[in-house]
């Protein structure tokens, strides 16, 4: 077991390097002056010389990759843009993102675990009708339409919650405010999936033997399926949450954009745009780091919820 | 069976071509549009002629397509999905011979109308038809989507197949490579891709057709996983069989139920992939109507045109939410664990 | 009469390696085939029998080069195959044919039962008319034209391992490794199948490796007989020899086991105790001696070695003088 | 299984570790927040874009001059009268005749946010630094023409100028030329200034969460008058149709940048005031002086008879602008309307096709020939690129819009790469700051790489000449050539400046500019 979390965490260094190269290599081919985008449309040719020498722009690709290699594990990678350590703008920004991505989560499994279980029990039925069809509908709209609607709706007709903004920590009251409306939007991707493999996981344990076993032991079909089916059915469930991770983080991206939300997603679409390279570079390599490191919690979590499954 | 439905279309075919004929020629859209909509009129007697064939030869034994078609038929979300998607389709070929407006054309004197008779749907900030833009972007949005859906797939597939069959290190560096691409958030590479490629269509079509390569190679790797060990795989491989041929005749034709899932249910989200990057700006530039345009801007006048937004916004739901059906029920019949 | 080797294997060995740990050090080995060598002549049988896990797949598969062995040789018609370059041993690769065990899983689902004789025709033999070729190994099988459109699932299991051996025999082959083509047959197509391969035997002069998990299979088809136990070959005789004098406590609890069909016929089964161990703990000396009834110290520290008991019958076995005498 | 339990716990448990370091840190920021929470007039005001830099010296943008604006003085000020200088930091100056010395006496007893005194050393060191090509100080340009600056005594300085610059008053009264600490400046350095920036404005820095907001709060020793209110809050809201739920939902006081109809929408709210005044920024369409076919005077002409420019100007900029002839705003001097208005093209399908045919006959225009039209991704200038691309493919011109980010469109204008853009300028009322640049060769941001020997003339005299006749002659020679001879550009817009603020918001004003001035000698902005 700690082998396996050594080899997982040690597989992560080459992935790092790799991404690290492939990120500078289209920094590098997008067209644009980090220089220009800072100093603006007045400056002059001699402002920019200076800037790119100082933000070392001017060497040669392999001299600034090591540098920028170098910096970052150094810890002293500074934004062009923020003129602070790389590392530091992420980890400010990323308890925004993180508790917005985990809010949503905790909103879609609420909603969708047991909306899955009760489509399974009463398959074929009204109810699984309808709760399938809104799965589907919600991985169908565009994640930043149900963003505008629900602040249109919420914050402007209704006046119940605050339109846009971070408003604080969730565990806040204030902060929690201001979570409500893009966690829901958020939600609306995760939702659809977890509905339907819960619905398709359920409906496939109930069908085996075990469970034919335990109803003919006369076990209470509420304990058949609570504790039996669902069990058993966890795995693809955890396995699904663990891949959607990737899909939170790209919800997050628009979802941060409409409700003006300061995270890790916008900061790395601000960086992109405004030609911030060391701030690019470092958030893709932390976001994959993350998306790595929680897939390995995913993996491990796995263990818990199904013994069978070993890592030695 | 499915020759009843194929006779229908090819009447609907027929009788619509002969009606376009005039239309035809008016210029380069309207003539692809023309020729596409012939080629598909021909592939579909030759579906008909087919299918009426194997009918009459083999009526009481079941070949795995036609078992398949019939688990689609009792699923009536799949066939929901599939009527819709047949409809749309043929909304995107006849779209230039359907639309009553240009879609391109503005007219200042009439901005941000409500629906009228003349325009079903009232007019967008430019004056021009929302109507007539919705199917244009229908049309756009099938397009990009199936083509990228297309060069997906091929690559997915490629690349699942030689690493499940070659194994070891070509594996081992393949899998690595997905698992980086995996881990970098899609949309953000997708956006880099376009800061740094431009905003065509065709890099459009490029990026977001990259972008979901590793699930399918994936799957495709983990299917070709377990075929190779089947024992016809085996059997080609001991009558020397070169490589090459035992994955293409051998291997692929087997996982091709996991590509048709894969493929469908990637169509929608591509769409809306196009329409998120359109929201942030790097999507299809204008004036060419793409839906997810039209929604970012239809948002900004959400409370003089709700028509602006809601059309768009109808259409793309309606695309994803087609495909998705489809998919499922596609792979609900593919797959033999679910099936009775 | 003697004829000639057509295939010979010496000392063959199969060895997988275990892996473990964070860098996949390897650790162990499995010996599925350990040290194996036998004889196969022209136009000949030789059954090879065995238990479930003793090697006797691995044994085939490794022939065929579906498997890489470790170490030892196999030579074809005098040729050493197992050294040789991919390129020289294309042109060796027809001759050496297999037919696999489960006729489900043998045939490609996708491809038409004409599609799957055609296929080995159009690379080996493409100058020639293949339609006729197909047709012709249809009927050589005892399958119908009229059944060349068909998909493999139309046909019964017993159809199916006929098709799988004229895909077999559509390479011209000198050798097949029948890799226990008859055990997931029903017991009365059974015999159909082995009759056919032996009427094509008899037509072709086509040598078979017949691998099988019992001796009642083999006894009919089978000119010799090795059995296998954890990768070894423990006996080697003439197929009726072997019947008559096994020399092997193996063999011995092997052939009382055989089904009897006269009533009056005393029986004496032995019964083995315990299990076959794994192949990865394999015991030192002879592999037999946990199960075997008159193991001794010998047995356990010491490997025997083949020792001829007669012409062509050899056995290895520390005790076989006191146990048959 | 117990010891996986503990292995993942310990995982789960390093990970939260890291997240929760950075929470501390902002935990520790949000008691301070929340402590002053309680009855102070916060002021929160949303702005489009979140600034690049708070340092006067670096500072570029709208936004970033706008917040330095309340964070720092300058020493003559334009806040409310942007035409004439009128003292803040500088009690009284006197200028020589020549027009090339200033000498400027400072105002007693100014106090930086830190209590360090203001002195003649840093109005001194400001300047300098701006001139310092280490600094790269995007304003360098405006103080060119300074020679030398003297400290006389601890409240005088004297500038000396190579030669007369009549726009020097206005490139000092400027926010980019806000007075910075010396002392503190030179212990941190420039960098990180900028994210603690310190002045002696009505306002003090406290705290800035990129793109969420950025925190003021008052100076209570501002020599001015003790402002009203405690805090101002800056909101970056990207999506204008988000800006104005904002405005409406109550999340923020101020709202700026929104779009016409917004602004129609929301002056029907009771609870909301709109003000607007004409502001002092231009949207124009500019063509390439070197890349066929644009550099062809038929081809601009051509395009702009092609282009119905009046109805696309009302389509889309509505009441936010008013339809532009020349590039001078007719409040700047020298006013010339009339005869460029006069001058201007109509919009006229058949010239359009003739010169087109023209154009096409001698194969400067080819066949299929397909280009863009470059435009940045705000909504008004993409939607002028999408009329005039539309309008043009009916002319069967193959044109397309390209709506880029401002990183990949600046370079590509700068290297003067763009054919047909669609850009703006917004400065200070003096004719100079909305010409020089522009129009004269090789400037940095000509973007048509337009070059003419009489406007670069003009241009160069209207700098020297301190008489305000004479010098209005020349703005006017070079602005009729370039424009209504040469075609070079198609002005759009003047664009006002409209806020939508709260009702309860008081004696709050736009400036021309688009600045936010909470705290002048006439106005002291606050809440009810």
């Amino acid at each position: 077991m700690l082998n396996y979390i050594l080899r997982r965490l040690l597989i992560l260094i080459p992935i790092l390097i790799f991404i690290s190269l492939f990120i500078f290599v289209i920094i590098k081919l997008t067209p644009g002056d980090p220089a220009l985008v800072l100093l603006g449309e007045r400056a002059t040719e001699q402002a920019l010389n200076q800037t790119r020498i100082k933000y070392g722009l001017d060497q040669p690709l392999h001299i600034q990759y090591f540098k920028m290699m170098e910096n970052f594990f150094k810890g002293d990678l500074k934004s062009i843009n923020y003129k602070q350590n790389v590392i530091s703008v992420i980890i400010n920004r990323l308890p925004a993102t993180l508790e917005l991505g985990a809010a949503a989560l905790v909103i879609a499994i609420i909603v969708s675990i047991p909306a899955g279980i009760i489509s399974a029990i009463k398959r074929n039925s009204v109810f699984d009708y309808i709760s399938m069809s809104i799965a589907l509908l919600g991985i169908s709209i565009p994640v930043f339409y149900t963003g505008i609607i629900l602040m249109y709706i919420f914050a402007v007709k209704l006046n119940w919650l605050p339109a846009s903004g971070y408003g604080g920590h969730i565990w806040t009251t204030e902060g929690f405010k201001y979570f409500i409306l893009p966690a829901i939007s958020l939600s609306f991707v995760l939702m659809a999936s977890t509905t339907r493999l819960t619905r398709s996981s359920i409906l496939e344990v109930i069908q085996e033997d075990y469970i034919r076993t335990a109803r003919a032991k006369g076990v209470k079909e509420k304990s058949v399926i609570l504790i039996h089916a669902f069990k058993n059915a966890l795995v693809p469930i955890v396995t699904n949450i663990g891949n959607q991770v990737a899909g939170i983080f790209a919800g997050a991206v628009l979802t941060e954009t409409v409700f003006a939300w300061p995270g890790v997603g916008r900061l790395a679409v601000n960086a992109i745009f405004r030609r911030d390279e060391p701030l690019v570079f470092g958030c893709v390599i932390f976001l994959s780091a993350v998306y790595v490191i929680v897939n390995l919690i995913v993996d491990l979590v796995y263990t818990l919820i199904n013994p069978q499954i070993t890592y030695d | 069976m499915i020759s009843k439905y194929l006779i229908v279309l090819l009447g609907f075919n027929l009788l619509t071509l002969i009606f376009s004929l005039s239309k035809a020629t008016n210029n380069q859209d309207n003539l692809i549009s023309y020729l596409i909509f012939a080629l598909l009129t021909l592939a579909l007697g030759f579906l008909i002629n087919k299918v009426r064939k194997t009918n009459q030869t083999d009526s009481n034994i079941q070949t795995t397509s036609n078992l398949t078609w019939k688990k689609l038929k009792r699923n009536k979300n799949a066939v929901f999905g599939l009527i819709i998607i047949i409809i749309l389709v043929y909304i995107s070929i006849l779209a230039p011979f359907i639309m009553p407006h240009d879609p391109l054309e503005m007219n200042w004197g009439k901005t941000i109308q409500k629906p009228s008779l003349e325009h079903w749907f009232g007019t967008d900030e430019f004056g021009r038809d929302i109507f007539s833009r919705a199917i244009y972007g229908v049309r756009i949005a099938l397009g990009i989507g199936l083509l990228a859906v297309v060069l997906n797939t091929l690559l997915g597939t490629f690349l699942g197949l030689i690493a499940g069959y070659y194994g070891g290190r070509v594996d081992n560096l393949i899998m690595r490579a997905i698992e980086m691409w995996n881990s970098i958030p899609f949309i953000l590479m997708a956006i880099a891709l376009i800061a740094a490629l431009g905003t065509g269509l065709l890099n459009l079509i490029l990026v977001v057709s990259i972008t979901g390569i590793m699930q399918f190679a994936r799957v495709i790797r983990s299917s070709v996983l377990g075929l190779k060990k089947a024992d016809y795989v085996l059997a080609a491989k001991v009558m020397g069989i070169p490589d090459r041929q035992i994955i293409i005749r051998h291997i692929l034709p087997n996982c091709i139920a996991p590509i048709i899932v894969l493929a469908t249910l990637r169509i929608g989200e591509m769409i809306l992939t196009i329409a998120g990057l359109s929201f942030l700006g790097l999507g299809i530039q204008p004036p060419m109507p793409a839906l997810g345009s039209m929604l970012s801007s239809g948002q900004q006048y959400i409370s003089e045109n709700l028509m602006m937004s809601i059309v768009p916004g109808t259409m793309i739901l309606l695309i994803v939410f087609a495909f998705n059906l489809l998919g499922d029920g596609l792979r609900d019949a593919l797959d033999s664990k679910l099936s009775n | 009469m003697e004829s000639k080797a057509i295939l010979e294997v010496r000392d063959l060995e199969v060895y997988f390696p275990i892996k473990k740990g964070l860098l996949k050090k390897k650790v162990g080995e499995v010996k599925a085939v350990d040290g194996l060598s036998f004889t196969l002549k022209r136009g000949e049988t030789l059954g090879l029998v065995g238990e479930s896990g003793c090697g006797k797949t691995t044994t085939g598969k490794a022939i065929v080069k579906l498997i890489e062995a470790t170490g030892g040789e196999i030579y074809y018609d005098g040729r050493e195959i197992l050294n040789m370059s991919p390129r020289e041993f294309k042109a060796i690769r027809p001759k050496l044919q297999m037919i696999f065990q489960d006729p489900f899983s043998s045939l490609n689902p996708r491809m038409t039962v004409g599609d799957i004789i055609a296929e080995p025709i159009k690379f080996h033999r493409p100058q020639e008319n293949i339609q006729e070729l197909v047709e012709h190994y249809l009927e050589l099988t005892g399958l119908k034209k009229e059944q060349l459109s068909r998909y493999p699932h139309e046909f019964s299991g017993g159809q199916r391992q006929r098709i799988g051996i004229a895909r077999a025999l559509a390479l011209n082959p000198e050798v097949i490794i029948a890799d226990e083509p008859v055990s997931a047959l029903d017991v009365s197509i059974q015999a159909k199948i082995i009759n056919l391969m032996k009427r094509l035997q008899e037509e072709l002069g086509i040598a078979y490796l017949f691998i099988a998990h019992d001796l009642s299979i083999v006894k009919h088809i089978s000119d010799y007989i090795a059995v296998m136990y954890l990768g070894n070959i423990v006996e080697l005789s003439p197929a009726k020899e072997l019947y008559q004098n096994p020399a092997h406590p193996y063999t011995k609890a092997l052939i009382s086991s055989i089904p009897i069909p006269d009533p009056r016929k005393k029986k004496d089964e032995i019964i083995l105790k315990g299990e076959i161990p794994s192949p990865l703990d394999a015991p030192s000396g002879c592999k037999f001696a946990t199960r075997c009834p008159y193991a001794t110290t010998k047995c356990n520290n010491q490997r025997p070695k083949m020792e001829v008991i007669s012409n062509n019958h050899q056995v290895a076995c520390h005790h076989w003088k006191k146990i048959n005498s | 299984m117990r010891k996986k339990l503990t292995l993942v716990l310990v995982t789960l448990l390093a990970l939260f570790l890291l997240v929760g370091c950075s929470t501390q840190q902002e935990a520790a920021v949000q008691k301070e927040g929340q402590t002053s929470q309680n009855n102070t007039e916060t002021l929160k005001i949303g702005i489009a874009k979140e600034p690049a830099n708070l340092n006067p010296v670096l500072i570029s943008g709208l936004y970033g001059e706008s917040l330095a604006g309340n964070i720092f003085d300058t020493l003559v000020s334009f806040k409310e009268n942007s035409a004439k200088a009128s003292p803040a930091l500088a009690e009284s100056w006197e200028i020589n005749k020549a027009g090339t010395e200033y000498t400027f006496y400072l105002r007693k007893g100014v106090n930086f946010h830190n209590g360090d005194k203001l002195t003649a050393d840093d109005v001194k060191f400001t300047l300098e630094a701006i001139m310092n090509p280490e600094n790269a100080s995007p304003s360098k340009e405006f103080f060119e023409p300074v020679k030398m600056i003297e400290v006389i005594d601890d409240y005088t300085v004297k500038i000396t100028l190579k030669n007369p610059y009549s726009p020097f008053m206005m490139a000092l009264g400027n926010p980019t030329a806000g007075i910075i600490p010396k002392k503190v400046v030179e212990k941190i350095g420039m960098d990180e200034f900028d994210r603690n920036p310190i002045g002696t404005g009505p306002f003090k820095f406290a705290e800035w969460i990129p793109d969420d907001h950025i925190k003021l709060v008052k100076n209570k020793d501002y020599f001015l008058a003790e402002p009203n209110l405690d805090e101002v809050i800056y909101r970056p809201i990207p999506k204008a149709e988000v800006m104005a739920a904002e405005i409406q939902a109550g999340g923020i006081d101020i709202a700026s940048d929104l779009l016409p109809q917004d602004i129609k929408k929301l002056s029907q709210d009771d609870s909301l005031v709109v003000k607007t005044v004409s502001g002092l920024s231009l949207k124009y369409v500019g063509f390439s002086a070197q890349i066929k076919p644009f550099s062809d005077v038929r081809f601009r002409k051509a395009v702009y008879y092609a282009v119905p420019i009046d109805d696309v100007v009302q389509g889309i900029f509505g009441d936010t602008g008013d339809r532009a002839y020349s590039w001078i705003p007719p409040s700047v001097f020298p006013d010339d309307n009339e005869y460029m208005k006069a001058h201007a093209l109509k919009q006229n399908e058949d010239k359009a096709k003739e010169l087109f045919a023209q154009l096409k006959a001698e194969g400067i225009l080819k066949d299929g020939f397909e280009f863009s039209i470059y435009s940045p991704q705000d909504p008004y200038r993409k939607k002028v690129a999408t009329a005039i691309a539309t309008e043009l493919k009916s002319y069967g011109l193959n044109a397309k819009v390209e709506a880029l980010e401002w990183g990949t469109l600046l370079p590509l204008l700068k290297k003067g790469k763009a054919g047909i853009y669609i850009m703006g300028w917004g400065s200070v009322p003096d004719p100079d700051r909305w010409t020089y640049k522009i129009f004269h060769t090789g400037s940095a941001m000509n973007f048509s790489k337009y070059s003419n020997k009489v406007v670069d003339q003009a241009l160069e005299q209207g700098r020297r000449l301190v008489g305000s006749d004479k010098r209005g002659t020349e703005y006017k020679k070079a602005m009729r050539k370039a424009l209504v001879k040469d075609y070079i550009h198609i002005p759009l817009a003047f664009t006002n400046v409209t806020t939508v603020m709260n009702k309860n918001v008081e004696g709050f004003e736009p400036s021309p500019q688009g600045y936010f001035h909470l705290v002048t000698d006439k106005r002291n902005v606050t809440i009810k």
